[in-house]
């Protein structure tokens, strides 16, 4: 989730608001695919990604190419979006909380900690996709393109690279990254039309507190945020705990301005 | 400053002006009353949020000091036993001041760290109010039983606040005094300032701008302003509420802002309009209400990016320009 | 000495920017600072005007410590700058360019701004006359209500120096003042930079137009590398075999 | 900005404050307002809300409309969403009330919009019944305000006291509420209730709404190992998590859910294991063996028009329609002042079985519905229902 947001971000300078709203197709397609028509959980993880990526590229390709170098357009857009895809959603999905079976059920220990088998499914397969996302970005071209459209667009197109495919599949693939996040915590927690509200919020926290635009930076700011969340709770009421969360934002960002790894 | 294209200021302001007498002319309806009210509240925190954003940052936390406002005012009034009047003086300076260390804090960074970090602050004060002092604060309950404005007393009597009427013309007079504030600045050199910032601060500082205090000055005063329609939100509404004072309410005010146009002192005054009056028109509409809400957000801002307050410009742009590729392919065609 | 340099260094990380560089500035005199490129000249530039902090060091300017202050507040002791590129604020109108630059280190009045009071007036309308006379002085005078964005180089040119000059400093401080400019403009401008020495002005410019340097300027400072390597009259730099070294060797390599 | 473009402004805010105002009253119309949040995280709320009231509106005008005294009235439905916020819910009750001229509102829920609602119907007599399970809401001072559900203060002593006697194991309780009004009020309640009936209050927690993990602060509740867990009054969705996750921490004690409002979901959500067992006294099961004919027979057209099954929130407002119209009739005047002396004086027969209006014990004034409560427990998936019992006030009346 977060992940997808700091690539749309790097890439595209695009405050995407309607993030979660992503998040939340990705829960329905798994909802309609695997809980109501019965496909394969796996095979129901990969149609998420890809039906997901696609409306992020339907997104990017329809608005918000319009939009490049507006950040403060792009972010109203992105409202917009949030707006129309919520109600959407109420009114085709119905406002109940839609709840998706367990692929894997039981739980298991791991050192003590008790952990159910679905979140240990969770648990590998976002890691395997944020490894998987590492090395593209890393070694693979279209990866290296959109790194270097990310420090530079200007550069990046007079070193030949297709500035328009490359944010478009960046959205896509940001977009698909939130859509496989709704798809795999859909049997953990329960899908709805506004399950995107919150994600979004913590997918921002988590990427000021990395870095914006580093991903590695994400992936720290999540287990940091989880860290804070997790030991808060232990002393502090819930409401404490996320105010917390919001003050350690702003104590990061005094500390270093760009956020733990971000660069200046 | 320097004459520049449009509206001149005072003709604007006298619009305005002549528009918040027309309403209570044309109608006493207490519903088109409330909605005018709440339209010159709205108008007063885009104006105000618009001044922060003419130096070209997006304070997330400006309805925040709205609430520091409300908060201060219905406490100093049924806490401390103060009058409205009294209050209405001093909640806005507290809302000012709470917002020197915060502008000093957030100031720090800028661009979309910028963004982050006072959305950071908008969070934390939503919290604040819902969580803490709930004896005082009312928490998740809210804060209730604020009384109305206390009833004015003149020679010839004292004039009472308990109807829409005099509530509205209470806020008019409100916005008048922060409209007449807010454009004379972005006529002045504050507004040259502010533009210069905007464009490229750094110039701007090497020209002998402190643009870290000029900043922070605006910061406070545009807190100044929310936190005046803070004091008279809570004691025309009775009841305050942390949601009042979150990120819903600050994204709408984000959007009539930029939908109306940020970069004129006109445009948040065109958008709150044009979105205040679609946004009661939508409310018919129910559960479409907010998808087609958001739809009118992603056109606008796709067909006039620069804000509505640019359409007709555009529009005329476009219109000479069809007669001109007319005129063109007629000359073409005589030519030869 | 209006300006001086003790031992100024600037390190960005392990890369050594400037090293140990001590220089003086005389006043109503127009002094050059030259190099090759990466010589570390616009880092001084920054340095000077308080864009970048020191990492040693210290700068005084008229008997006091001016690093470690905020630009803005350096340019309100006298010192201010062009940059490099054509850098104003395009959007706003000539004048607009030449009143912010008037205005921006005066001290705002709020109150006296809000109710408009005769001083506010007065002053507005002395502002716009200086600007206007600086503009015509420069020959930008017809522009003044075109927007900064849409003027040719050569008036832009010519408007960063309005600006400059606006803000009354005593030194002007001009980075590749003919850069782009025709050889006429050139006259020209080297002309204007005359007038403004025999007004009293003091200027630090920076250059690669090595005939305009030698015969505008009156002391010349070489850098290379981060470090002074030669400074005097402009017959002594010609003559400099270690100034003519750096040069040739730079043009070597980069051939 | 152009001139002409502000008077063109000028002149669309002079429609927009002009324009339309009510329609002539053809024949008889009894407009009546509903609040709710119709979109966002309470939605669910706000459209059972919509759809009970729609319900018994479409029931009376396919009968040929209400008869009130000589007269008969179309009902006409007017619902505004008010965004779970309370500015705008002040917004949406100004247009209800000056500008749909209504005199009743029924239906409205989250508490803040509540508070907000008040200041204005209350001065301007307009009667007003929700769901809002903010104690505050009824006071004397608020005599044109009613609660059409049981709340907390009415749900949680009975319940425990049924607890206590059916499962003496249960000593130790923890509660968990969403950290608002609701969540705040009811809490109170059960811990009160709860300590009254001498069990021991393990934890009184409380967790953003919105929350979808809660490993967290289970793990905290569970430390203090209690026999029982109330979900009071968290929504079915996160309730069902709750559940849900605290199994998964090896949690096997008892479970209840005070202030429930649809157990279908909780089912769905926290999965046949999780859910098997809980309690619950607010809850209604439109399909059990025990409701009347007449709730059975408002479950199966809800479902068939709407698609899903309709929650305890959908029944309460399809309650109160009945019951505000019921008293109009037997007042033969749609007065607001006259509806209320019958309102509060008399005992009428609805879905829920008999209902009355009391709770000045509690509020100090008789604004609160009261009606059977039925505990039930979910049994392999199924709701069925254990017992009913009556309030203190329906057995005297």
């Amino acid at each position: 989730m977060a992940l997808g947001l700091t690539l749309i971000f790097s890439i595209l300078d695009i405050i995407n608001f309607a993030h979660g709203e992503f998040y939340m197709l990705g829960g329905f397609v798994t909802y309609y695919a695997f809980a109501v028509f019965g496909v394969n959980y796996f095979l129901t993880l990969v149609l998420a990604v890809l039906v997901v990526g696609g409306a992020g590229v339907l997104a990017e390709r329809v608005v918000f190419r319009h939009l490049r170098g507006k950040t403060l357009n792009a972010f109203i857009v992105s409202l917009g979006l949030l707006w129309v895809l919520q109600a959407s959603a109420q009114l085709s999905f119905g406002v109940l909380d839609k709840s998706v079976p367990s692929a894997v059920s039981g739980i298991v220990r791991v050192f003590g900690l008790v952990i159910s088998r679905e979140r240990l499914v969770v648990i590998v397969t976002a890691s395997a996709l944020i490894t998987a996302l590492y090395l593209f970005l890393k070694f693979a071209r279209t990866g290296q393109a959109m790194r270097a459209v990310a420090q530079d667009p200007d550069a990046a197109a007079l070193q030949g690279v297709n500035i328009e495919a490359v944010s478009a599949l960046g959205f896509g693939v940001g977009c698909a990254l939130a859509g496989a996040a709704g798809a795999l915590l859909a049997p953990v927690f329960a899908v709805s039309p506004t399950m995107g509200a919150l994600p979004v919020v913590k997918a921002f926290i988590i990427i000021i507190v990395g870095g914006m635009g580093s991903l590695p930076g994400a992936v720290l700011g999540g287990l940091l945020l989880g860290a804070v969340e997790g030991i808060g709770t232990l002393f502090m009421t819930s409401a404490a705990v996320n105010m917390l969360g919001f003050l350690v934002v702003i104590a990061i960002l005094l500390v270093r301005p760009r956020g733990l790894l971000g660069v200046a | 400053m320097s004459r520049r294209p449009g509206l001149s200021p005072a003709l604007g302001f006298g619009l305005l002006a002549a528009a918040g007498v027309a309403v209570p002319v044309l109608t006493r309806d207490s519903y088109y009353l409330d909605v005018a009210t709440t339209l010159l509240m709205n108008l007063v925190l885009t104006l105000s949020l618009r001044l922060e954003m003419s130096t070209g940052q997006l304070n997330m936390a400006h309805i925040s000091f709205m609430g520091v406002g409300a908060y201060a005012s219905a406490l100093l009034v049924t806490r401390a036993g103060w009058s409205f009047w009294g209050s209405l003086a001093v909640a806005p300076l507290v809302a000012a001041l709470v917002a020197v260390p915060v502008g000093r804090i957030a100031l720090r960074v800028s661009g979309p760290y910028y963004f982050l970090i006072t959305f950071a602050f908008l969070e934390v004060l939503r919290l604040f109010f819902n969580n803490f002092f709930v004896d005082y604060l009312g928490g998740p309950s809210g804060l209730v039983e604020i009384p109305r404005p206390h009833p004015l007393p003149l020679s010839g009597g004292a004039i009472g606040f308990a109807g829409k009427l005099p509530q509205y013309w209470l806020m008019y007079a409100l916005f008048l005094l922060a409209a007449a504030v807010l454009i004379r600045l972005e006529y002045s050199r504050f507004g040259l300032v502010a533009s210069a910032i905007r464009q490229r601060d750094l110039l701007a500082e090497t020209l002998g701008v402190d643009i870290i205090r000029y900043k922070l000055g605006v910061f406070v005063l545009g807190s100044f302003f929310a936190g005046l329609v803070g004091v008279f939100f809570a004691h025309s509404h009775q009841v305050l509420h942390s949601s009042d004072f979150g990120l819903e309410p600050m994204v709408l005010l984000v959007v009539f802002t930029v939908i109306g146009g940020a970069q004129s002192v006109w445009g948040p005054v065109v958008g709150t309009l044009v979105l205040a009056v679609t946004s009661e028109l939508l409310r018919e509409l129910h559960h479409y209400e907010i998808l087609v809400y958001g739809a009118v957000l992603m056109v606008v801002m796709l067909v006039c990016p620069e804000g509505l307050v640019s359409l007709p410009g555009r529009i005329a742009h476009a219109l000479t320009r069809r007669r001109d590729a007319k005129a063109a392919a007629v000359g073409a065609r005589v030519a030869p | 000495m209006l300006l001086e340099l003790r031992d100024v260094s600037k390190r960005f990380g392990g890369l050594h920017a400037v090293t140990g560089l001590s220089m003086t500035v005389a006043p109503r005199t127009i002094h050059g600072l030259i190099g090759p490129n990466g010589a570390g000249k616009s880092t001084v530039f920054n340095l000077l005007t308080g864009v970048l902090p020191l990492s040693s060091g210290e700068i005084v300017f008229k008997g006091a410590r001016v690093s470690g202050l905020r630009p803005s507040e350096i340019c309100r002791r006298g010192i201010a700058r062009t940059f490099q590129a054509t850098t104003l604020f395009r959007e706003s109108t000539v004048l607009d360019n030449v009143l912010l630059a008037l205005q921006l280190h005066a001290a705002t009045a709020f109150v006296s701004t809000l109710l408009g009071t005769a001083a506010y007036r007065d002053r507005e309308r002395s502002a716009r006359a200086r600007a206007r006379a600086l503009l015509a002085s420069l020959r930008l005078l017809d522009l003044a209500d075109e927007r900064a964005g849409n003027l040719p180089h050569r008036d832009q040119k010519a408007l960063c120096l309005a600006m400059v000059l606006a803000t009354a400093a005593e030194l002007v401080i001009l980075d590749e003042p003919l850069a782009g400019l025709t050889a006429q403009e050139s006259t020209d401008t080297m002309a204007v930079l005359r007038t403004l020495r025999a007004e009293g002005k003091t200027i630090l410019l920076v250059e690669h137009d090595m005939r305009a340097v030698m015969g505008l300027c009156d002391v010349i400072t070489v850098l290379d590398h981060g470090v002074l390597i030669a400074e005097g009259t402009p017959r002594d730099i010609q003559a400099n075999p270690v100034v003519i070294e750096a040069y040739l060797g730079a043009e070597e390599s980069r051939a | 900005m152009t001139p002409r473009r502000s008077l063109a402004i000028l002149i669309v805010l002079a429609f927009a404050v002009a324009g339309p105002g009510p329609a002539p009253a053809a024949e008889k119309t009894l407009t009546i307002g509903l609040l709710g949040p119709l979109s966002g995280g309470a939605a669910s709320y706000g459209v059972e809300l919509q759809r009970g009231a729609e319900m018994r509106t479409d029931e009376i005008n396919k009968a040929g409309g209400l008869k009130v005294g000589g007269d008969v009235y179309k009902i006409k439905l007017v619902a505004y969403d008010h965004k779970a916020q309370a500015a705008e819910a002040a917004t949406a009750t100004n247009k209800l009330v000056f500008q749909d001229k209504v005199k009743y509102i029924i239906g409205n829920a989250v508490g803040a919009t509540c508070n907000a609602a008040q200041t204005i119907t209350e001065p301007n007599k307009v009667m007003f019944s929700f769901v809002c399970w903010g104690t505050a809401n009824l006071a004397p001072e608020k005599p044109y305000s009613f609660r059409s559900m049981l709340s907390q203060w009415e749900l949680a002593e009975p319940f425990y006291r049924w607890v206590k006697e059916n499962h003496p194991k249960v000593k130790r309780v923890a509660v968990i509420s969403p950290n608002d009004t609701s969540g705040k009020d009811t809490n109170t309640a059960v811990v009160k209730a709860l300590k009254g009936l001498a069990f021991e209050v393990t934890a009184d927690e409380y967790y953003e709404r919105g929350t979808k993990d809660f490993y967290p602060v289970l793990t905290k509740l569970l430390a203090q190992k209690p026999d029982m867990i109330d979900v009071a009054a968290a929504p079915a969705g996160e309730a069902g998590l709750i559940l849900k996750q605290a199994m998964e921490l090896g949690f096997k004690g008892a479970k209840g859910w005070t202030a429930g409002t649809n157990p279908f979901t909780i089912i769905g959500v926290a999965g046949r294991e999780a859910a098997e067992g809980v309690w619950s006294p607010a809850n209604i099961n439109v399909k059990s063996e025990h409701v009347n004919s007449a709730v059975r027979k408002f479950g199966e057209a809800y479902e068939k028009r709407y698609g899903e099954v309709p929650g305890v929130i959908a029944v309460a407002n399809f309650a109160a329609f009945d019951v505000f119209t019921q008293a109009m009739q037997r007042a033969g005047s749609v007065e607001t002042d006259r509806v209320l002396e019958v309102l509060t004086k008399e005992r009428f027969e609805t879905v829920w079985g008999p209902l009355v209006i009391g709770g000045k014990e509690t509020y100090g004034i008789d604004r609160q519905f009261l009606y059977p409560l039925v505990i039930s427990e979910v049994r392999e998936g199924k709701i069925v229902d254990i017992t009913q019992v009556l309030p203190a006030a329906l057995k005297k009346k």
